[in-house]
Formats: structure tokens, C-alpha cells, sequence
């Protein structure tokens, strides 16, 4: 892993900006375009130099240097524009195209898995797709049931997709600059209450994450590979994006409590790291997987069923998941807060298996 | 600034505004609804800056267009909204009360606190739904209006979406359908000028929406939709020939919105407050009072008992939001698999 | 279980047909659309008064007794329709909605998983959604890779989807009329390979299924259970619509090994019958899973996790999974054979686990 | 039986077609192209009923279609189809070796045999692959236009799709985001008047497709498919406009499939034989053939010629999908996470 080489503290959306700013800049192929990316700006009528700038402010300021063309705001035409995205990667471009909530993959799903998903195989492997898309997810906003989701496992589902889940500034700088590199198409898992979090904020305790500060060179984090956050001995906690933060509070909780604890920061969903996970628990003997995301057909039951079938042996206890429960996310506040995996939830389920 | 809205009339060779459609009492109806929003919608926002409220898409600025149109609506008919959709709530007759609550995540919210500001919903007062998706709830609209014809009424759906929604093909693919079924379905644009921060001249190839009607064999027509006396008059072709089965109409209301987008999200990123200022100086609920003055239609002082009354509802609507008690956690597990639970 | 009342060998078809039929009777608020459910009959210009009858002649003839209006020909406007289908549903309707291959859902998936799923929990459960959604799966029909999904366990991910998938004429029938009356959104996934069957054929030995007749009344298969298609106490294996037959097979193969097989067709991917596997796998020790999608976050997973976590310490081995490769569905004949499960995959699974 | 086409065409004032605009050599080739792809898909039906080839969409009298389109482009255009993609991808030059080993599902195909005839694709060669997701390929032309325009060429993109299509929403999304970026692409739909066996009077509000275009801000036009001399000459402003930087059209061809919708489905379960008689008697090789020798542009010797040179290469493309071999079981695996594997 790269190593932080100084002390800026940019928030994830700022690491995100970065990164996109700079493959933008050494790779004239690479243009960003989606709903309200350059959010008015650059047009004449509208005089004005810089505005909205994503969504989430993701794309800030990019337009200023690399023009409307390149920073190019799409109608909300999901379908239309994820489309153009994958005619575009087909023929020469790297576009990275938003997806603005994991939600609204309903309208545009038919140019995800049927086409980006499935050209390179259905055409024998002569074509590249070479497509980033980035995405937001998760609940605890008050957005209620369709724009809280956070649905990697419905894409790790499709054979073809690469799935990233960065969990803070520095991995997500590195997995956009791995995932814009990719000849691959790869989604990007943008965790909402991630995106204004420091590197520093995002790390909390002693030797946690690797992302104390972000480098300001390019770098990558690699794909397909889960990050050891903490190592242990006795437990293993899973996380994935936000996630993380929660395995890393009960981390914390759990070794108050004098156990050795070892968190796994998943950061890819697809391909999964089958040999970091089973490494881990055969060292520790017991885990509990911490996902956001519904928990039937998941990434957490892949976990689960993973150690169970290929580290059977070494268990003293069965797999734990921790996941929402199978409902849709609701909007009042106590129910949501009910809805989401919280730290003493897990602590719970990790004492279950220690004691 | 952007240049104005063009208004193409389909209907322009009839002759003008028949007043005689109109009485004196929907006048002043109309006038207390749209007060009652714009009233409900800044209250909101002050119940967002007391944190009360986790943010929503205020309707200042266009309750012309729902109010006008809901004035055709009877029972059995059905509307359907958008992200932004309080000013249809309203304007259907669903309780401020219950609103508020919902809002406010209340187990006496329209939704028991489940949906909140982007999926208000209430069946029995005909409003099948506010929806987050943008353009999601318009093949639904179609179904109600294909419900509506199956069961052998003379039902009408109306559903409302943004100019923005006018991006998303399942509009065309909904307009289709209702207009090879004769569906009793009105799709009534918001044309605010902006889809957050991207404005329509941009993003919508023509420049205006209802022209696409006709390549979908149905009547598109404009609208000034800040005049609630023409979102209503000029819209009765359209409820008409829905229910006499005639089919579906696309209307595009032209309208604008006072705030940004989201929550107190700031506008002027993206828009001048020059033009800000032209809009506002034409605000829809200004010019039905002054109408409503000017014709003779009431007095001063029965518009300040009626702004009153609606002030005091809106008050009460926190007062019972506030007294409610959030949902039980079993909350959280209820309203999924009526089968199998 | 309904027993069987004469010796009519329906094919799955012809029973999902009588299904619809009878619902339709004895309900008129039943209606059925999709592209080519009539095709083309019914219609003055072409005056043809029986045409395709829905792509799989699942509908056939239904338009001579119940007419265009309730037998009702769509374009090809997945999104359009189906949410069409959810409007109609929420105001007094039960429509039945044919997708005709599940690998179309990306056109329309919105429709199904934003507002079909989560309207009664978003409204507080002051609306019911009495929608039917049936599609068809799988393949082993040249197919390639946009026309051969099975993808239920996409669907299971979603809460509010009810998802079944029948294995048999009998199953089908009744399934159909369970689902067409359920107040919840259903989807029937249909497997193409098992349309043409007869009940008969479906069953090809000594008290396999419950369906080696259909009855010609009215019955219902009840949603959330699975079936124990044979009995045996060495181990479990799971069947998933077609897989179900290729367990049958392998479970003839194991018995005459000597070997006491107990076969559960799963018949509902969502909710789950987790009681009926974990009773089965506690008396047996022992599980193989079998299904045809893919393999990342799916129901396969979900029933190895389950096993693992909730009946650990019955286990003599791990579970065991046999599914599709993580790759498209490929068209090439010799290639697609090896994409499928097949009983002799099954058979050494078990001997793993049994020997 | 069903009315016959009415041809909109948006060019009708511009004088009658211009035979100097196509020479001899370009006839007499659109003829060899499309008598190569009759008797291809004649040979794939053989092949079907061998059981070599698991089923397919026959483009029997539907040839003149991409065979025109094609005639303008050159190398850096692409084109992409759909799920009834054979001729397009003949009329644009893919090796009919390649496809028929593709078709029978062998390691030398177009695709080594993993796409089948749903999905021959062949970059090289600019088919950018055919697509068995109906309305699925025509974002995917929007982009590969974006693509050509961003890289500064004057390169543009086809996509041919049916009339059932038209049901599509993402059809409207792509116009809409072509003509907004003023894109090099053609939208060219096929209609050839059913979908399945739905027929296209239903199904499509209007009566047609190309009307719709207006909508959008762009010309749509209807051209006579089963002329391939009406559809390369019509179809000239079409791809001047979109070389020249100003945006897409829509193209509407008028055509008939003669076969049944896949494999032997009897089409007469939906369509009278009269119209299949009708269409057929108009059938586009006779017309261009006539046409060749009326206006004497070649004599029947060189037809002959032709037709039996592309026999021959029909029969041998079989030879050589026979000769190959099927893919390697590793195959399976391979063509899946490139960064990765
Ligand atoms: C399918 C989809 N894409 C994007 C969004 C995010 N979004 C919410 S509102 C909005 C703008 C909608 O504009 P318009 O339809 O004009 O409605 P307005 O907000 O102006 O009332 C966008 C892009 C969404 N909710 N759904
Ligand atoms: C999204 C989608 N829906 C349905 C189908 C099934 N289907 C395949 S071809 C076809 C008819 C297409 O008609 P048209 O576009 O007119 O093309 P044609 O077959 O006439 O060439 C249908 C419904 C599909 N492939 N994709
Ligand atoms: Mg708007
Ligand atoms: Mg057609």
C-alpha cells in the first residue's frame, strides 16, 4: 500500500475531486459527465463559471479547467446517458458516469448488466469497457425508502461488474484512479455519510485504516483486495464503507474488554478477497460481518457462506451477519436509526462468539 | 438572464378565458389552498432550521398549477406527485395535519412517519402518491387511469412531474400506452425552468415539452402556470376529453421555484437573482388576490380571514405533529408481506 | 398438500394457463398484460381471433372468453407497463404482468423494485399491491447471454418482493393462484425448460413431487414453503425450480448407492422457508444447494449462510453449493452445457460430503 | 389485411431522387450484398433444420435497409443492431465465414462463438454489436456518436432497431440527449410493420415513428425500405447533417419480414397471406435487379455472376464454420475481469 507522504486532511469528496481532476489530466480520454456535474455552469446564458459541481460537489471546479465538454452535465436520463457512457468506452473514451443514488439503478439497469456487464464476454473479448460509475448509498439522511439504498450486492450479483466500496478519503482517491484505469467497467459505491468526512476524521485510533492523510500524487488502490484495518487475533469484524467506522467502534469497544480484534475494510464487493478473508478467520476463528445492505442474496451471505464452506473447520463458532433488517429504509428518525447496524449491535454478536 | 417562456397554445384559437366557468366561491377557494401551502411550506422550513425536519423540496412559488387543476378533480379521481410534491398534497385535500406529522416522522403522519416529504400519500383523498424517482410515478398514473376505465368509471388520473422528468423515456413510453388505450390520464409538466441546477433550455431539445404530444397522437398544450385561473380553465379540455374517454392530454405548466432545489440549498449558484426577481414579481398567489380584489370577487377583509384561517390550520398542524408520538419500533417491521408475516 | 383428483397430464403451461383462467372466472378485477399475450388476436384489422397467445402460449386463447380488454397486448414498454400494472394494482385491480424474460427487468426494474416493493411499507401500509409478475428463466436454449437469467435472488434481494419459482405443472397452477390472490406483489419465475412438461414428465419416479397430476379445481400451493419432494435422512439437497429436477436426478443416482436422500424444492426464493431446510439439514447432517443463477449474492448463498449460522453444530461437513460460474450465460453449445448444474456435479458434491 | 404504408417524407420538396448522387459500380454492389444476405439467411434456416443452428431472426426481405445506410459509411463509422442483426451486419462488411462459425457456435466466430446471433459484433470492421435487449442498443450508438465527436472525427453512428422499439423510452431519452449535444448519430427504425406478432398500427400512437422526431428538435423522415436505391439516396442528408456537426436524424424505413418472428414460427397466425403476398411481390432484390437491367446498367450474365459468386461464398462459409472447432471448455471463463483474472 502507498504510503501517506503528508498531512493534508481532504474530505472524501475532495479526494474524489483529486482524483478524478488528475486522470482527467493525464488521460485526455477521461470525461465525467452526469446529472448536474457541472450543475449550470459554463454556459453562457447562465454566466456562471462554477456551480453546483455534482451532486455531492464530487465534480467541483472541474469544469473551470477542463471545459463542458469534459464536465458535462446530461438531462435525467439515466438510461440514455449510462448508455452513451458504455457507446462511449466501447470506442475509445473512459467516461465516468454518476449514477446519483444506487437507488435509481431501476431506470438504467437494462445499460448496466446487459450491456457493460455482458459486451466484453458476448463479443469473445474483442471489445474493452473501460467505464466508471460512481454511485451513493446509504441511509441515516432522512431520504426514506428509495434514495437511502446501498444495493452493491445487486450488482456483484452480474458476472462482468466490478464493485468498489472505498471507506474513506484515501481509499476512495486511490479505487476512483484504479477503477478510471480499469478496462473494466467498475461502480463505485459512494457511502452518503462518508463524503464529508476528513481522511482524518474517518480514523479515529492508533494504526487504523491506512488513510490518515491523502497523498497528493497519484496512486492506486488496488481492486479485488480487502484492506486489513486493524489486526487481531481473536475476532474478525467485516466491514464495508461505512461500515468500517462501526467495525472500527466495536473494535475499540471489544479490546476495552481485552479482546485482540481484527477488522477487514472489504472496499471490493466484486471480485471478493476470499484468501484475506479466510486468512483472518482462520487465524481468529469467528467473524462477524457488518453490511448496510439488505441482507438477503448479499455480500454478507457470500461472506458468511464463504467461511462456512471453505473454513468450516477452523470455526469455534458459526458466521454472524449484521445487516439492516429486510425491510425498506424508513424516514422517521428512531426507525431509521433502528434500521442501520450499530456498534453495540456488533459488539453484541462478537461477544456472543468470544464468550 | 434566461429569456422568457414561449407559451404554445394548442387551444389558442378559442376564445379567450370563459370567466362564467369559474365561480366566486372556487375563486376564493383556490386563493385560501395556495395561501395554505405557501403558509405550510415556510413553516416547514422553520421546522428544518429548528432541525425538527430533515430537509424536503419546497412547492413556493407553483402552487398555482396544482391548485388549478385539482379544481376539477372529484371523488375516485386520483393524483400522483413528485419529489416535490406538498403543493399537490394540499391542493388534493390531504390534512395538513397528517402532513406535518409525517414530516416529522409522527406515527399520525399521513404514512404512520414511514414515507416522508417525497412519498405522501393518501388514497382515500384521492393522492396515490408522492414518488422519489424522477418520472417513476408516471406509468403508475397510467395504470390508475387504466383502473379507472376497466372499472367502468369516468375516473381521471392527473400526475404531476418536473421538467426535468421529461428526460426519462418512461414518460413517452406512458404516453403511448394511454393514448393507444384512450386512458383518462392528464400528464401535467412543472416546467420550473430548472431540474436542480440544470436549466430546461439545456437539457430538454426543442425547448419545450408539450410539442412532443403530438408525435404521441394526443393534444400538449402550455399553460401559464402562475395563474391558477388559467391552470383551471384552460385544463378543462383536457379533463373533459379524459373522462368522456377520449384519451390523455399533456399539459405543461410554466411555472418557477422560489427556493433551491433542496432544503435551504442556494439558487443563485446557478440562476440570477435578476430573474429570480422577474418571477416573483408575477407570484401566482399576489395575482389572484389581486384579481380577487380588483373584480370584486370579496373584500380585503375577507382575504385576511381567509389568510388567517389558513395560518392558524398551519399553526395547528405543528401543535398536533409535535403531540403525536414517533412510531414503535415494531414499526420498522410492519407494511411488508401482508402474506406471509 | 392437495392431492390429486384425476390423471389430466397437463403440460406447465397448460396449467399455468387453467391457473389464469380460473382466476380470472371467478374474479374479474383479474386481468393479464404483456407483449404478445394476445398476440395479435382480437383485433378487427387482422381478424385473427386466436393468435400467439403470450411468447410462451401461457395465455393462449384466454382472449376468445375474456376479450382484448383483460387479455390485453402491450408494446414493448417494460417500464410503462408494469408500472402500469402497479397503478391498476393500487386502485382496485389484480393484474397479472408478463416480463417476458427475466433478463429484460433492467428496462423496467424501477417500476418493480421502487414502487412495487416499497409502496405499502412507504405509505404506511394504507394500500395493498395485489400485482402478479411472472417472467421466464434459464438456459439451455441457445440463448445466450441477455435471454438465459435466472435471477430471482435479485429480487429476493428487495424486500416487499414476494418470489416464487415453480418446478412442475402442479406447483405452477397452484403457485399462480396463490400469487394472483395475494394482496403482495408476486413474481413467478417460470424456467423455460420446464413449460413444455407435463406433470407428469416432471415426475419420474416413486412419490416424487406432489404433482404427477393437476387437479382440475382450484388449489393453491401456499407462498413461504418449501416442498419435501422425497424424504431421506443421509442428506439434503435443494432444488430451485428446474434445478429441482436435476436433484431428483442426482438423488436416484445417490440412492442407488445405497444412500437416503431427502430432496426440498424450494418453490419460494422469497420469504424463505428457512424452516423446513434447517429441519432437514439437522436430521441429515449434510447439504448440497443447487441453482442455476449466478452464484455472487444469491439464494444459494443465503441457504449456506443460514445452514452455517443457524444449525452449525448438526453439521458433519460444510455446505456445499453447485451453481452456475460467475460468467455470463455463453451461447456456444459445448459452453453452455458446462454452465449448467448438472446431476453429476450434484452426485460428487454429496459424495463429498457423504463419504 | 392491413392498409399500406403512408410515407412522411420531410424532404419531399426537395426535387425527385438524384441518380447521379449513385454510381454503377455502388448498384451493382447494394445487389451482391443483398442477394449474399438472402441466401445467407436461406442457409442459416437449412442449418436450423440440420439442428447445427439453434434459431435465430431471419432479415429475409428486409435487405435494402442497411444495405443503402451502409453505402455511406466509411472506416471509424459504427453501426449496431439488434436482435434481427444479420444483414446489418453483412451490409457492413463482417465476414460471413466469421458469422456463420459464430452462428454455430464455434471458437473462429465473430464472437469465438460465446455471443451467437443475437450478439455478433465486429469492431474492426465497425459493427459495434448487435443486441438482444430490445431499444438496448440505441444509448449505446448515442455514445459511440459522443465518442466520435469528442475524438474530434467526423465520424458517425447507426443504429438500426424495429418498430417495436419505438416502445422503448430510452428511444426518446437517446434523441433527446443526440439533439441536445447535436450528435453524429442515425437513428434508423425498421419498421416492418410487427413486433412479434404484434402489429405496428396498434402498438404505435399515431401511426408512426417518424413524426415523433419533431418533437425533438430533429428531422425525421420515412423512406421506402424495399428500395435500396430510395434508401441510400434519402438517407444522404441524414449523414451529411451528422458528419457536418448538426445532429442526429431519424430515419423510418418502410419494410416486411417475410419469415416468421424467430426460427419457423408461422407468421400467419398473426397476418394475412394476402399482405405477406403483397409485400413479397414488391420485394426489394427484384426491384434493384429489374432496375439493373432496365436502365441497363449491367446485363444479366453479370447478375448471374454475382449471384452465384455470392452463393459460392455462402456455401463456403459454412464449410468453414463445419471445419472449426468449437471452443476450448476454458473458454467459459475467459472475456470476464480483465484486471483481474
Ligand atoms: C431517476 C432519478 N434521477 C435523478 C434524481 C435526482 N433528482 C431529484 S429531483 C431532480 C430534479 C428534478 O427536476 P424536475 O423534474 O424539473 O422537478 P423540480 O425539482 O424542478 O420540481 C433530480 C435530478 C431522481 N430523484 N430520480
Ligand atoms: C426489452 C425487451 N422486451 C421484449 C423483448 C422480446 N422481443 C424480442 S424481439 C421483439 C419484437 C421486436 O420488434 P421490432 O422492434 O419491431 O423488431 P423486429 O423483430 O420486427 O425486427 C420482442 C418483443 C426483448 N428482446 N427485449
Ligand atoms: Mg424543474
Ligand atoms: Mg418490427
Amino acid at each position: 500500500m502507498a504510503q501517506a507522504t503528508d498531512q493534508r486532511a481532504l474530505t472524501y469528496a475532495q479526494a474524489v475531486n483529486e482524483a478524478l481532476r488528475q486522470t482527467m489530466e493525464s488521460d485526455n480520454k477521461v470525461f465525467v459527465m452526469g446529472e448536474d456535474i457541472a450543475g449550470g455552469a459554463g454556459r453562457e446564458d447562465q454566466g456562471k463559471s462554477d456551480a453546483w459541481g455534482g451532486p455531492f460537489r464530487l465534480t467541483k471546479g472541474l469544469i473551470g479547467d477542463f471545459g463542458p465538454d469534459r464536465v458535462r452535465d446530461t438531462p435525467i436520463s439515466e438510461a440514455g446517458f449510462l448508455g452513451a457512457g458504455v457507446g462511449a468506452a466501447a470506442t475509445g473514451m473512459r467516461p465516468v458516469v454518476d449514477l446519483m443514488f444506487s437507488g435509481f439503478f431501476g431506470v438504467c439497469a437494462d445499460q448496466i448488466v446487459n450491456n457493460a456487464a455482458k459486451m466484453r464476454y458476448m463479443f469473445g473479448g474483442k471489445i474493452t469497457l473501460p467505464l466508471t460509475i460512481m454511485t451513493s448509498t446509504g441511509a441515516g439522511t432522512a431520504s426514506a425508502a428509495q434514495h437511502s439504498e446501498t444495493l452493491y450486492s445487486l450488482f456483484a450479483h452480474f458476472p462482468g461488474l466490478t464493485c468498489v466500496a472505498p471507506s474513506d478519503a484515501y481509499t476512495a482517491k486511490g479505487l476512483f484512479i484504479s477503477a478510471i484505469r480499469s478496462d473494466d467497467p467498475v461502480i463505485i459505491f459512494n457511502h452518503k455519510l462518508l463524503m464529508g468526512r476528513t481522511a482524518k476524521s474517518a480514523d479515529m485510533g492508533q494504526g487504523e485504516g491506512f488513510g490518515v492523510v491523502v497523498p497528493e500524487e497519484m496512486y492506486e488502490v488496488p481492486i479485488g483486495k480487502a484492506h486489513i484495518d486493524r489486526e487481531g487475533t481473536d475476532i474478525t469484524l467485516v466491514g464495508i464503507s461505512y461500515t468500517t467506522i462501526v467495525c472500527r467502534d466495536a473494535a475499540r469497544e471489544l479490546e476495552s474488554r481485552g479482546y485482540s480484534v481484527e477488522v477487514i475494510d472489504l472496499l471490493s464487493v466484486s471480485p471478493l478477497d476470499s484468501e484475506t478473508i479466510l486468512n483472518s478467520v482462520k487465524k481468529t476463528r469467528g467473524i462477524v460481518i457488518v453490511d448496510e445492505d439488505y441482507p438477503r442474496c448479499s455480500v454478507a451471505s457470500d461472506i458468511s457462506a464463504l467461511v462456512a464452506e471453505e473454513a468450516f473447520d477452523y470455526l469455534d463458532a458459526p458466521p454472524v451477519r449484521i445487516t439492516s433488517p429486510h425491510t425498506p429504509v424508513p424516514y422517521s428518525l428512531p426507525l431509521e436509526m433502528l434500521y442501520l447496524p450499530t456498534k453495540e449491535s456488533v459488539v453484541e454478536a462478537a461477544l456472543g462468539i468470544l464468550e | 438572464m434566461a429569456t422568457d417562456f414561449i407559451i404554445i397554445d394548442i387551444y389558442k384559437e378559442e376564445p379567450g378565458l370563459d370567466m362564467q366557468k369559474i365561480d366566486d366561491k372556487l375563486l376564493m377557494q383556490f386563493f385560501e389552498t395556495m395561501v395554505t401551502i405557501r403558509l405550510f411550506e415556510e413553516e416547514c422550513r422553520r421546522q428544518a432550521d429548528l432541525g425538527k425536519l430533515r430537509g424536503m423540496h419546497s412547492s413556493i412559488g407553483q402552487e398555482a398549477v396544482p391548485v388549478g387543476i385539482c379544481g376539477h378533480l372529484k371523488e375516485g379521481d386520483y393524483i400522483l406527485g413528485n419529489h416535490r410534491s406538498h403543493h399537490h398534497c394540499i391542493a388534493r385535500g390531504v390534512d395538513i395535519n397528517e402532513m406535518m406529522a409525517e414530516l416529522l416522522g409522527k406515527s399520525t403522519g399521513t404514512n404512520r412517519g414511514k414515507g416522508g416529504t417525497m412519498h405522501i400519500a393518501d388514497i382515500d383523498k384521492g393522492m396515490l402518491g408522492a414518488n422519489g424517482v424522477v418520472g417513476s410515478n408516471i406509468p403508475v398514473a397510467t395504470g390508475a387511469a387504466l383502473s379507472a376505465k376497466m372499472r367502468g368509471t369516468d375516473n381521471v388520473s392527473v400526475v404531476f412531474f418536473g421538467d426535468g422528468a421529461s428526460g426519462q423515456g418512461v414518460l413517452y413510453e406512458s404516453m403511448n400506452l394511454a393514448s393507444i388505450w384512450k386512458l383518462p390520464v392528464i400528464f401535467v409538466c412543472e416546467n420550473n425552468r430548472y431540474a436542480e441546477a440544470t436549466p430546461f433550455e439545456y437539457a430538454i431539445a426543442g425547448g419545450n415539452v408539450s410539442s412532443r404530444a403530438e408525435g404521441f397522437d394526443m393534444p400538449g398544450i402550455q399553460i401559464d402556470g402562475q395563474s391558477v385561473i388559467e391552470m383551471f380553465l384552460k385544463a378543462t379540455p383536457a379533463i373533459e376529453r379524459a373522462r368522456n374517454g377520449e384519451g390523455p392530454t399533456l399539459i405543461e405548466a410554466l411555472t418557477y421555484r422560489y427556493q433551491g432545489h433542496f432544503g435551504g440549498e442556494n439558487p443563485q449558484s446557478y440562476r440570477t437573482k435578476e430573474e429570480e426577481e422577474h418571477y416573483k414579481s408575477n407570484d401566482c398567489i399576489k395575482q389572484i388576490r389581486n384579481y380577487l380584489i380588483e373584480e370584486e370577487v370579496c373584500g380585503l377583509d375577507d382575504l385576511t380571514r381567509l389568510e388567517e384561517g389558513a395560518s392558524v390550520k398551519v399553526e395547528q398542524s405543528v401543535k398536533f405533529a409535535d403531540d403525536s408520538s414517533f412510531p414503535d419500533d415494531k414499526a420498522l417491521y410492519e407494511d411488508v408481506y401482508i402474506s406471509n408475516s
